[in-house]
């Protein structure tokens, strides 16, 4: 398992191709997608259908059918350090043209998750933009642009995101300055704080 | 289904030679695994079973009788299976008025090449029966060594009415 | 009077303030009653599903909830996004199990058998065409439209059930039936980059652009969407997009509640074609005024 | 009585997971089971002379084997105790195979179950009885249902081996499939010059006599002896006349109808011949767009027929035919490719399927062997083939490889190349399958020699770009997508059961599958026998098969029935329903429950009414055993009294319990 690593650092550097040792396959970790996901990962023939369709294949390190491969194979590591996990737009293109009626978006999502709880974002940026959307949902029960914005930035550190957009944004109103505070905003920071408290969410 | 330890029931199976004994068989080939408790009586046609059988098998004690057929339409000999569905439809109707729990008795259908499907019809019926449990008996020591028994059946007239 | 209960999502509020004014004044004009869910809260959106599914379906079923307490059993939103979150949490909670799981995070709890659909479903399956037909005044004679759907208003088919889920039809129907000439744009359910404008402007660049240049292909004045995600990608970024890609595209995006309103003769002020970022006059314009139109 | 048992092992695939030795043990403390054994082989030579050595030794007078199922080796071991001397009807067979050692994993619960089913069939021996078989005659004539190359290699076999032959064919013509393709692989010879003379030979046959526009109505009798009707379908030309001069086809003022034999690549007048090659050579005429039969007025090929064979008055003919075997080839049909959204529902004129494009190949098709895109007629120079389009994929419920699609695609671009010089194939691909002698090389030839790009991956979608068309799909390989523009995309559509093989089967009596292909008797031992003695298939009625294995099983199955018809008599199966007079009280119930009509009334001496069987009628369904009130007709074999003694060998009855 540890030539994953290593194997996955080399990639970044495209150093080389990784080498995965089969007879290591973590089959707790298929099991695992397979029980979270309601999916049978052995169905998948590999027809690359889901590849084909995704339009996000041009931004993945693995295309969705390589996804597929690493997950039959138990190559934990590499999937759930793999970016395509976070760049899923899950726009259902492979769920909805898979010839073996397999939930592909949702398998992605699953490993978004399994990734999450691991502590991997390969795409911190887009972690950071969940993270901010969520933390502006809890605090006003409903999504705040400006606030997520300024958060998205200053977590990122990426302050010029979209500065170009903002004055026709504003001009036109699209983006309000205060938030829309609504009385059962506790209410919806509960359901965070309970979530946070753990129990089962899987 | 039922492991080892669990003890087997008594559950007998009437299947038509042409459709249902070769799902069987089918299943088999396929290595469709089953629970072992049915032993099945091959017959030509569903339409050769005579509700008398199932009755008989279960007033001998039997846990659970299933009977399998063509899909209608499908009978080999063209008509045979919708006679077995009026026939066996009025005996699960009758069977409670026996005494008989009629969830002892069920039939369905089931092809040739539906091996698939005769794994699935087994295992489902073998685990209502062991759900209901042991059919209740009138004579305990009738649990008795089944072959000796089975001797004297042998030696034994049947009814003379069925010459 | 068809009466349902009213979910506008976040955008409504602020990004696509002008879907939502133009929805509700069209749905007045159609006899279809939005009632406001009292107090709704963000559904989660994609970031909370890509998090997690029992916080994302808490999320939306405190929501569904409120409509349970408004004793009503369906809702309609205008936002497809808001729409597969509010279906997915109610398919999710069929399950009794996930459904203590979702209850567990809520104050109110939810049975979660509420039907959400989307204000264009409401619409297709619950007005008259006729109707519509009666009720033009300005009909879109001489506008050449591009109808673009989005990935997830009709996909995946079996948790979505409505329309087609390679080549839906609905907007394009209303088009036809206001008069406008709907071109052949084959991308109708292709992605636009969802979500990803500000954390991956690339992706957005890239899959918005080959919708526009699609559009453009087959001659599109303009396109109608559904989607406030969409339109924004398409509308607010297609500056950007023509900066990345060195284009020149002016392709004006309207909600098709915009282009129905208008053909309905509704007052302008509430369909907000000021907030269009792409100036949309040039292709208001192909318009016929009626007296040419006949 | 004196019984004997044998327990096979069957190698280890019944010892595996059943004590044999110990079931044999065990078998001995049956009722008049005088000896025992187990052994390697039952149906080995030495297994069986070691039962008939077994049989003189000990003189048996009944036998059990405890093996595979009956369905299999029945047969095999009447033949072996018949050998020794003993009624083929003294034996009995217990399935401790199939329904025993593959299907149970414990040893000993499957090692018990083995020994009740083997004391169920002593319990059943018992109470056997020699039985012989009577002799009737056979009718001399064999069916062919379905007139394509599997169906004419059957008849002209069958016809040379010196049986009459009828064909029925439901199209116009015959030829099938084959005769709208342009080559043949793996040679690349025209498929025409290959089955036009076969079809000709049909046509001229003296014992052939061939039924076009003909559908079987309906199928009585049995083995040796069946009663066919076959309904002639209105042409409203009278055949017998008509010398397919092609007169009417040329001046028919309605083309409306999408030409079914091209595939709907043009349009076809309303009376016409679909090719020149035809076979018969007979104009028809399709009624829905005859502007004479919907508005009663034109006539205009009844005015110019040389002959005067126009008859707009026919009507549908029944013909009744006697035949003594029949032979089932009525082929596939192609999947609908509409299923596929993802690929346009025929919104792109330019996405066509293979069957098409063979039309638009094939010199005599309605381009004239030129490929021209449907759209704009321009020649194509990107041709994309998209393989397993409705093969393979559950989505469509049709997870079965049709097998063929590989090749033909592989002949479809070596024959683009040759058409057109300067084009480009490229076939996505999920699997390449090419068993088959000179299958493969031809596929590499097509890759190597022709330059075929091959992509290994599904197409997830197809839209319009420009005149274009745009292939998304996935080169797995690559591990990528992929884009290719298109001018010409043809889908190798897959195999599906023909439309109406499901009511054919009803009528013969041979299941479908799920999918609806004819399922044969044994997949190994007995691929065109059918459950249905003396019905027979050929050709892809039973499941998906490229040309040389659909013409093998035409000669198969007309071996079959040559046999079956070389023997002067035949015997019918003695366990068949039998009438105890004594018991008999001529209520009738039975005759009117027979499938078959093979119990007639007769009166006995007192002349009283009484229920009499006939035996090469019966079928041994026993339908009668169960219905008479008074037991009185039992149906030999399964006698109530048998299948009772199977009971209680099962359950003993409580009684003998309560007497302990």
């Amino acid at each position: 398992m540890s030539t994953g690593r290593f194997a996955v650092l080399y990639r970044k550097l495209g150093m080389s191709m990784q080498i995965f040792d089969l007879a290591t396959a973590d089959l707790e970790f298929v099991a695992e997608v397979e029980a979270r996901s309601h999916q049978k990962i052995r169905n998948c023939y590999q027809c690359g259908n889901c590849t084909a369709g995704c339009p996000y294949t041009f931004a993945y390190d693995y295309s969705v059918s390589q996804i597929m491969r690493l997950i039959q194979t138990g190559q934990k590591e590499a999937v759930l350090k793999s970016r395509s996990l976070w760049l899923c737009g899950s726009c259902q293109s492979c769920t909805t043209r898979c010839p073996n009626m397999i939930d592909v978006a949702l398998i992605m999502d699953v490993c978004r998750h399994m990734a999450r709880e691991a502590g991997y974002a390969t795409e911190r940026s887009v972690k950071i933009f969940a993270d901010s959307f969520l933390a502006s949902v809890e605090r006003h029960g409903r999504a705040y642009e400006l606030g997520l914005m300024a958060a998205y930035m200053t977590r990122s550190g990426r302050v010029f995101t979209d500065v170009d957009l903002a004055p026709q944004a504003l001009m036109r109103g699209k983006l309000p300055f205060k938030p829309h505070q609504i009385q059962g905003r506790e209410q919806v920071a509960r359901i965070f704080e309970r979530f946070r408290k753990g129990g089962d969410n899987v | 289904m039922p492991a080892q330890d669990v003890r087997e029931l008594r559950i007998v199976g009437f299947l038509c030679n042409w459709c249902s004994y070769g799902g069987a068989d089918t299943a088999g080939v396929s290595r469709f695994t089953q629970p072992t408790d049915l032993r099945i009586i091959r017959v030509p046609c569903s339409g050769r079973i005579d509700p008398l059988f199932i009755v008989r098998s279960l007033m001998n004690g039997a846990d659970g009788v299933l009977v399998s057929g063509c899909h209608p339409r499908d009978c080999h000999y063209a008509e045979g299976n919708f006679y077995a569905r009026r026939r066996l439809e009025m005996l699960k109707r009758f069977l409670p008025i026996t005494g008989i729990d009629a969830r002892r008795f069920e039939f369905t259908w089931v092809s040739a090449s539906e091996g698939q499907r005769w794994q699935h019809v087994v295992t489902e019926f073998t685990r209502r029966i062991h759900e209901l449990g042991p059919a209740p008996t009138f004579n305990p020591a009738s649990e008795a060594d089944w072959n000796t028994l089975a001797v004297k059946a042998g030696q034994g007239q049947t009814c003379p009415c069925h010459g | 009077m068809f009466k349902i209960a009213y979910y506008p999502g976040c955008s409504g509020q602020g990004t696509s303030l002008e879907y939502d004014k133009s929805t509700r004044a069209v749905c007045k004009a159609l006899d279809v009653e939005l009632v406001d869910i009292p107090d709704w809260s963000c559904c989660g959106s994609s970031p909370a599903h890509t998090v997690n599914h029992v916080l994302s379906a808490a999320l939306s079923a405190r929501n569904l909830a409120q409509v349970e307490v408004m004793g009503m059993d369906k809702v309609t939103t205008p936002c497809p996004s808001c729409l597969t979150n509010l279906r997915t949490a109610a398919h999710k909670m069929e399950d009794p199990e996930f459904r203590t799981k979702a209850n567990a995070l809520l104050d109110v709890p939810c049975n979660g058998d509420v039907d959400a659909q989307s204000v264009l479903q409401v619409l297709a399956e619950n007005v008259d065409p006729e109707l519509i037909k009666s009720k033009v005044v300005r009909p879109l004679t001489g506008i050449k439209i591009a109808c673009y759907y989005g990935c997830i208003m009709n996909r995946p088919p079996e948790l979505m059930r409505f329309d087609h889920h390679e080549n839906p039809m609905a907007m394009d129907n209303l088009m036809t039936a206001l008069g406008a000439e709907v071109v052949p744009f084959a991308l109708k359910v292709e992605c636009c980059g969802a979500s990803y404008g500000i954390p991956r402007n690339d992706i957005v660049m890239r899959l918005s652009g080959k919708l526009l240049d699609a559009g453009r292909d087959v001659g599109a004045d303009a396109f109608v969407t559904a989607c406030p995600l969409c339109q924004m990608n398409l509308d607010l970024r297609q500056g950007q997009i023509n900066r990345a890609l060195h284009e020149k595209f002016r392709i004006p995006v309207f909600y098709y509640t915009q282009l129905l309103g208008y053909a309905l003769g509704l007052d302008r002020a509430v369909l907000g074609f000021e907030k269009l970022c792409v100036d949309p006059r040039l292709a208001l314009g192909k318009i016929k005024q009626p007296a040419q139109a006949r | 009585m004196r019984i004997g048992v044998f327990i096979c092992h069957c190698g280890s695939n019944i010892a595996g997971t059943v004590d044999c030795p110990s079931v044999a043990a065990t078998a001995l403390t049956y009722p008049d089971v005088v000896f025992s054994t187990d052994t390697m082989y039952a149906c080995s030579e030495p297994g069986q002379d070691a039962i008939i050595q077994a049989i003189k030794d000990k003189n048996l007078d009944g036998v059990v084997v405890a093996s595979c199922t009956p369905r299999m080796h029945e047969p095999t071991f009447r033949r072996t105790v018949e050998r020794a001397g003993l009624n083929r009807y003294m034996f009995e067979m217990a399935n401790i195979r199939e329904h025993v050692s593959w299907i149970g994993k414990s040893k000993d619960l499957n090692t018990g179950k083995a020994a009740e089913l083997v004391r169920m069939a002593v319990e059943k021996l018992r109470r056997d009885k020699p039985l012989i078989p009577k002799r009737f005659e056979t009718v001399k004539r064999v069916l062919v249902i379905g007139g394509g190359v599997a169906g004419i290699q059957a008849a002209l076999d069958c016809a040379d081996g010196g049986q009459e032959v009828i064909m029925v064919e439901r199209e116009q013509t015959i030829g099938g499939k084959m005769a709208k393709l342009d080559k043949t692989f793996p040679t690349v010879d025209c498929s025409s010059c290959v089955l036009g003379p076969k079809m000709v030979d049909i046509a001229q046959h003296p014992n052939i006599t061939l039924y076009a526009c003909s559908e079987i109505e309906a199928v009585g009798g049995y083995v040796g002896n069946f009663q066919i009707t076959i309904r002639k379908k209105a042409t409203y030309v009278n055949w017998k006349d008509c010398t397919g001069c092609g007169l009417c086809v040329e001046k028919c003022p309605s083309r409306k109808l999408p030409d079914a034999f091209n595939e709907g690549l043009c349009k076809a007048p309303s009376i016409n011949i679909p090719f020149p090659q035809a076979i018969p050579k007979k104009a028809a005429i399709t009624a829905e767009s005859c502007i004479m039969l919907q508005k009663g007025k034109c006539g205009l090929c009844a005015k110019v027929c040389p002959v005067k064979c126009i008859d707009f008055e026919q009507k549908d003919e029944l013909i009744n035919v006697d035949v003594g075997a029949i032979v089932v080839a009525t082929g596939y049909d192609l999947f609908d490719w509409h299923k596929y959204p993802q690929y346009g529902e025929g919104r792109y004129p330019d996405v066509i399927t293979s069957m098409q494009y063979e039309r638009m190949l094939s010199a005599s098709g309605p381009t004239g062997g030129h490929v021209k895109r449907p759209s704009d007629g321009k020649e194509p120079k990107n041709v994309v083939f998209i393989q397993c389009v409705g093969s393979r994929d559950k989505s469509v419920d049709r997870p079965y490889c049709s097998g063929f699609c590989c090749m033909y695609t592989a002949k479809q671009t070596i024959l683009t190349k040759d058409h057109i010089p300067d084009s480009q194939s490229y076939v996505f691909y999920m699997d390449i399958r090419s068993p088959g002698k000179l299958y493969d090389e031809f596929v590499r030839r097509a890759m190597e020699e022709y330059g075929a790009q091959y992509v290994r991956g599904r197409v997830a979608m197809i839209y319009p770009k420009g005149d274009k068309l745009i292939v998304r799909g996935a080169d797995t390989l690559a591990g990528t997508q992929v884009e290719v523009p298109a001018d010409l995309v043809v889908l190798a559509v897959g195999a599906e059961s023909a439309k109406g093989a499901v009511a054919l089967g009803e009528k013969l009596r041979v299941c479908p599958d799920q999918y609806g292909f004819f399922v044969e008797s044994h997949p190994k031992l007995k691929p065109v026998e059918t459950n249905t003695a003396g019905v027979f298939l050929a050709g892809a009625c039973q499941g998906p098969k490229d040309i040389p294995a659909s013409v093998s099983q035409g000669s198969a199955a007309a071996a079959k029935v040559l046999g079956l018809l070389s023997k002067a008599m035949l015997e019918s199966d003695p366990a068949v329903s039998r009438v105890n007079p004594a018991r008999c009280v001529g209520c009738g119930k039975c005759i009117q429950t027979c499938p078959f009509g093979a119990i007639k009334e007769v009166q006995d001496r007192f002349g009283n009414p009484k229920a009499e069987v006939i035996d090469t009628v019966c079928q041994g369904c026993g339908i009668c055993t169960v219905t008479c009130p008074q037991g009185a007709i039992q149906l030999e074999h399964f006698t109530d009294n048998q299948i009772l003694a199977e009971v209680n060998a099962l359950c003993p009855p409580k009684m003998f319990a309560n007497y302990e």
